[in-house]
């Protein structure tokens, strides 16, 4: 079940990536150096891939295994500022307690909350800095706040959360990543990697949405 | 796009094969990972120096393989940092007992992928970073000063008292002092295309240049008029003077180099600028490298890099060296 | 126009200044008449070779001044000859009583500047020309073909042999042997601009680029269709192998020269796409050489010549060279 | 009177090619390297600057000694293939009259005639090569043919031998200098170095034309 999740999961944004190529590029040559679809799109194609052959492998096997796996090959994939952070989202939520097990509401509301915290661990940025954490940590709490809600509804409101909160990284100014050597002239772009993980977030809330028992 | 390529997939495989085959004598190549190290690896009890980066900047850092400066580079995709599975195995291939120092450009991303390869690495390493952009101004933000062409002198310097025998914690020492010692600033007068991209990273009007900008096609912190080459060598000659503050008369290492579309004619005159620039303030360099080193596919522009010599940082400069981009002494 | 430069009629001088400065060590520069000649010239008893042509092309000629290849080099205007008095004072300053062998690229103004010097040195002296390039048919004029980047290759090996001491009528015939046993052609993807002009010399398209492209911003033979490094290489190579006809398995030096606004990615990438190219041939490199050498301003394109080695053009290709553009050996 | 002349023929040819550098240059850009302009407007400076100064100093030295210095001059300025073929034109042209001759029609004429053998001896061209051959062979041979006219119908008459023989290259293959490289590509442009011949030819003929007494 949760193998067989985490492998439509892996498809559904990597389908989702492709389809907003332009969106995602303009903005990393706009504020960037113009890879992180191309970093993005590597990781999505392996790690669908990865599920895949893992889920055909081994239907059955813990799907913390599964989640290492892929977080390892995201990191010699991906490259860039990407590759690390959102390796370490994978290697994180892989230890997390329970994530051995069937994967139960709590069980992923915990590993998203360990992986953003391994991304900001390992970036050392917080919330308002312009970076794919603006769009996570309120996906995070979002999950954290929904907790009793029907699978529809947490969807609906996790994908509100992670479209806000990419959406406040256009007017601010950088202060981590690529994009803080722009200064002013970053103002105005959303960030790049906070609109990829935008993308894949809310790709996921429709998979799940779209019948998932989570 | 205009660039004599195949598939764009195959772009670094194959231009990394032929740069193998082209320097056969001096150093191997595996495509899978990519990883560039002397032919002669390891060297024992000689400490090893790693670097690598996105590719887009050759000769950086594939061309400063050999005796006197890097043991092994790991190219990334283009502009997008390498992953410590190519740092790992680099390491595996070139540590000769005395430990690995990784060199490395102040960027989120490889700083962040060296970070990794260091935890996982069972040996001993250290790593030096690079933060010689002086057109970045720290104050606004926590990410710091950009790594750009200084990174060729901290190899050439460094790469020389490893081959002297020098341990770890020295050399990280010299590295610190190196890139302390340094300051650059660039000038773009076009953008540049990342092959997967196939269009150019920024715009920029027939009169317009970047100003401040670095290595990655990145929009530079100012977009001004195109300007002569005396005024673009007053303003980054100032700016790099402001941050560096050395005494009247210090000896200095200037380069002046290219960012990969600018011919060698430019890069000449510009010097020539830069010196006049210099000499208002009373310096002049005492060592002087002009050339297409630390670039940005083929974008058309320059940077100017100076770094504060001592006498020790003179002689290990001035030692032999012997790799695909640089060579003198061998 | 977009250069690093400051007023178009200083763009020689201040250029040739800074290559001065840079490399003070080797070389001495006049800047009127233009020459740059080796510092520790004459050199009692060798023959000096002397170059030169329009500038434009560097690190040609003025590159290439110091043992092991040139002992002057007269820089003309962009694109244009240089005169018969640059000539006259270039031998003067370097001619060690052997004689003087100047090295000439077959265009009509260089052969006609280059002879009229000639006929009023007053000295020994010989020329060997050089027109390596197969693009030029030469059926359908009496031009002859172009000079083009196996000069460099001549002027190494050349250079090599007036080193060990060989005479005047000995190295003009090392050379006519160097330029016979050699073939180029080029490909430009963009066009050129002459600083004076201001303006590209010729315009092409985003999906074109020139086949059989010279080295100053002349349109080639044809305009074709963008195609891939593959495609290129095997044309070219095919067309100088059909003019050399070398033997299977046969020794052959490779040059994948950069026309000045092509990156080195790209140049290692056409080199690995020259060597499969080769390879359909039974053929492959023995000597190989990689960069911008024979560039013409900031055009992005490449040229590919081969030239066939015997034991003794080896041996004098891997002597020792020390020059501003190329050293190995010292 | 002769030093005069050469001074304003001189002149007339600096302005004439001035104010023809966008035909000119567009022309050397088109079947050439770009420079033929730059090529030929440094010449007719420096000439016009030296016959100047030699008018000044000795408006009444002998003009074979000045067309020499020019010769001399244009040798050491122009450079590229008009620098050779144009400063032999002047160094030829300054020995045909004899130490001190007077310059009538029929020197003029033998001076033209001989610089322009000159100009064949040193390139090697012959008429239809699409050089400036094409230009000034006819005017050599239009000098001789009206040797009897009036001075403004024998300048017109150079002049259209000029302007025909500049027009005669536009539609022919190059066999010398550097639009021979070009093949059939050098079809339907006119020679640069023909054209620059042609208005300095036109220039002087004017000049002529208006008033002198040659
Ligand atoms: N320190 C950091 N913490 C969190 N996210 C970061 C950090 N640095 C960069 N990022 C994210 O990475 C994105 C850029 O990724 P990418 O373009 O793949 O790598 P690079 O910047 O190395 O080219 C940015 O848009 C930002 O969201
Ligand atoms: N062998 C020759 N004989 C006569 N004229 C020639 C010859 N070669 C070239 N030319 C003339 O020279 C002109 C080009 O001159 P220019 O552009 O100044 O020199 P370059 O060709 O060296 O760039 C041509 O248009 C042609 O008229
Ligand atoms: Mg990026
Ligand atoms: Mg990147
Ligand atoms: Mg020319
Ligand atoms: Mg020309």
């Amino acid at each position: 079940m949760s193998m067989d999740l985490l492998r439509r999961a892996a498809h559904a944004a990597h389908d989702a990536i492709r389809a907003n190529e332009d969106r995602i590029e303009g903005l990393d040559r706009a504020i960037g150096d113009g890879d992180h679809y191309h970093n993005v799109i590597r990781g999505a194609e392996v790690a669908a891939k990865l599920a895949d052959e893992l889920g055909d492998a081994a239907p059955d096997q813990a799907p913390d295994q599964a989640l290492k796996q892929i977080g390892m090959k995201l990191l010699s994939t991906i490259g860039g500022a990407s590759g690390p952070l959102m390796s370490s989202f994978f290697l994180a939520a892989a230890k997390t307690p329970g994530a051995g097990a069937v994967w139960d509401r709590a069980t992923v509301t915990a590993m998203v909350r360990d992986g953003v915290a391994a991304i900001q661990a390992r970036g050392k940025a917080k919330q308002g800095d312009k970076t794919m954490l603006d769009t996570l940590i309120p996906v995070a709490e979002a999950l954290e706040a929904g907790a009793g809600d029907d699978p529809a509804a947490l969807a609906a409101k996790v994908q509100a959360a992670a479209e806000a909160g990419m959406q406040s990284t256009k007017d601010i100014l950088a202060t981590k990543g690529r994009a803080a050597f722009l200064g002013e002239r970053a103002i105005g772009h959303i960030d790049p990697g906070a609109m990829s993980c935008c993308v894949i977030v809310t790709a996921i809330c429709q998979t799940v949405a779209s019948g998932e028992t989570l | 796009m205009k660039k004599l390529i195949n598939a764009v997939g195959d772009v670094l495989t194959e231009s990394l094969r032929g740069f193998g085959t082209a320097h056969a004598d001096l150093v191997e190549v595996s495509l899978d990972p990519k990883i560039v190290w002397r032919r002669a690896a390891p060297t024992r009890d000689k400490v090893a120096l790693i670097s690598g980066g996105g590719s887009g900047h050759e000769p950086l850092h594939a061309g400063f393989v050999g005796h006197g400066m890097l043991d092994a580079a790991c190219p990334g995709e283009v502009f997008t940092s390498p992953t410590p599975d190519q740092m790992l195995a680099a390491a595996e291939k070139v540590d000769g007992g005395a430990g690995v120092l990784w060199i490395v450009k102040n960027y989120a991303g490889d700083v962040m992928n060296f970070e990794m390869a260091a935890e996982m690495y069972e040996g001993q390493s250290a790593s030096v970073l690079t933060n010689d952009d002086v057109a970045v101004e720290t104050s606004t933000h926590s990410q710091g000063r950009r790594g750009v062409a200084a990174t060729v002198i901290l190899e050439k310097i460094v790469g020389a008292a490893a081959e002297r025998g020098d341990d770890l914690a020295s050399l990280q020492a010299l590295g610190e002092r190196v890139n302390d010692a340094s300051g650059s600033m660039g000038v773009a007068l076009t953008s540049c295309t990342v092959p997967a991209a196939g269009k150019p990273t920024f715009d920029v009007g027939a009169d317009e240049m970047e100003m401040g900008v670095g290595i990655h096609g990145e929009p530079g912190r100012r977009r001004v008029p195109l300007a002569s080459a005396d005024a673009i060598a007053e303003e980054i000659v100032g700016a790099i003077l402001e941050d560096l503050k050395p005494e009247a008369g210090a000896p200095l290492l200037m380069l002046v180099n290219g960012m990969g579309g600018t011919p060698l004619m430019e890069l000449y005159l510009l010097f020539d600028a830069a010196g006049r620039a210099l000499a208002k303030h009373d310096l002049a360099p005492s060592r002087i490298l002009v050339g297409n080193h630390c670039t940005s596919l083929e974008m058309a522009g320059a940077s100017l890099t100076l770094c504060k010599l001592d006498e020790e940082m003179t002689a290990l400069w001035d030692a032999p060296v012997h790799t695909a981009a640089l060579r003198w002494g061998l």
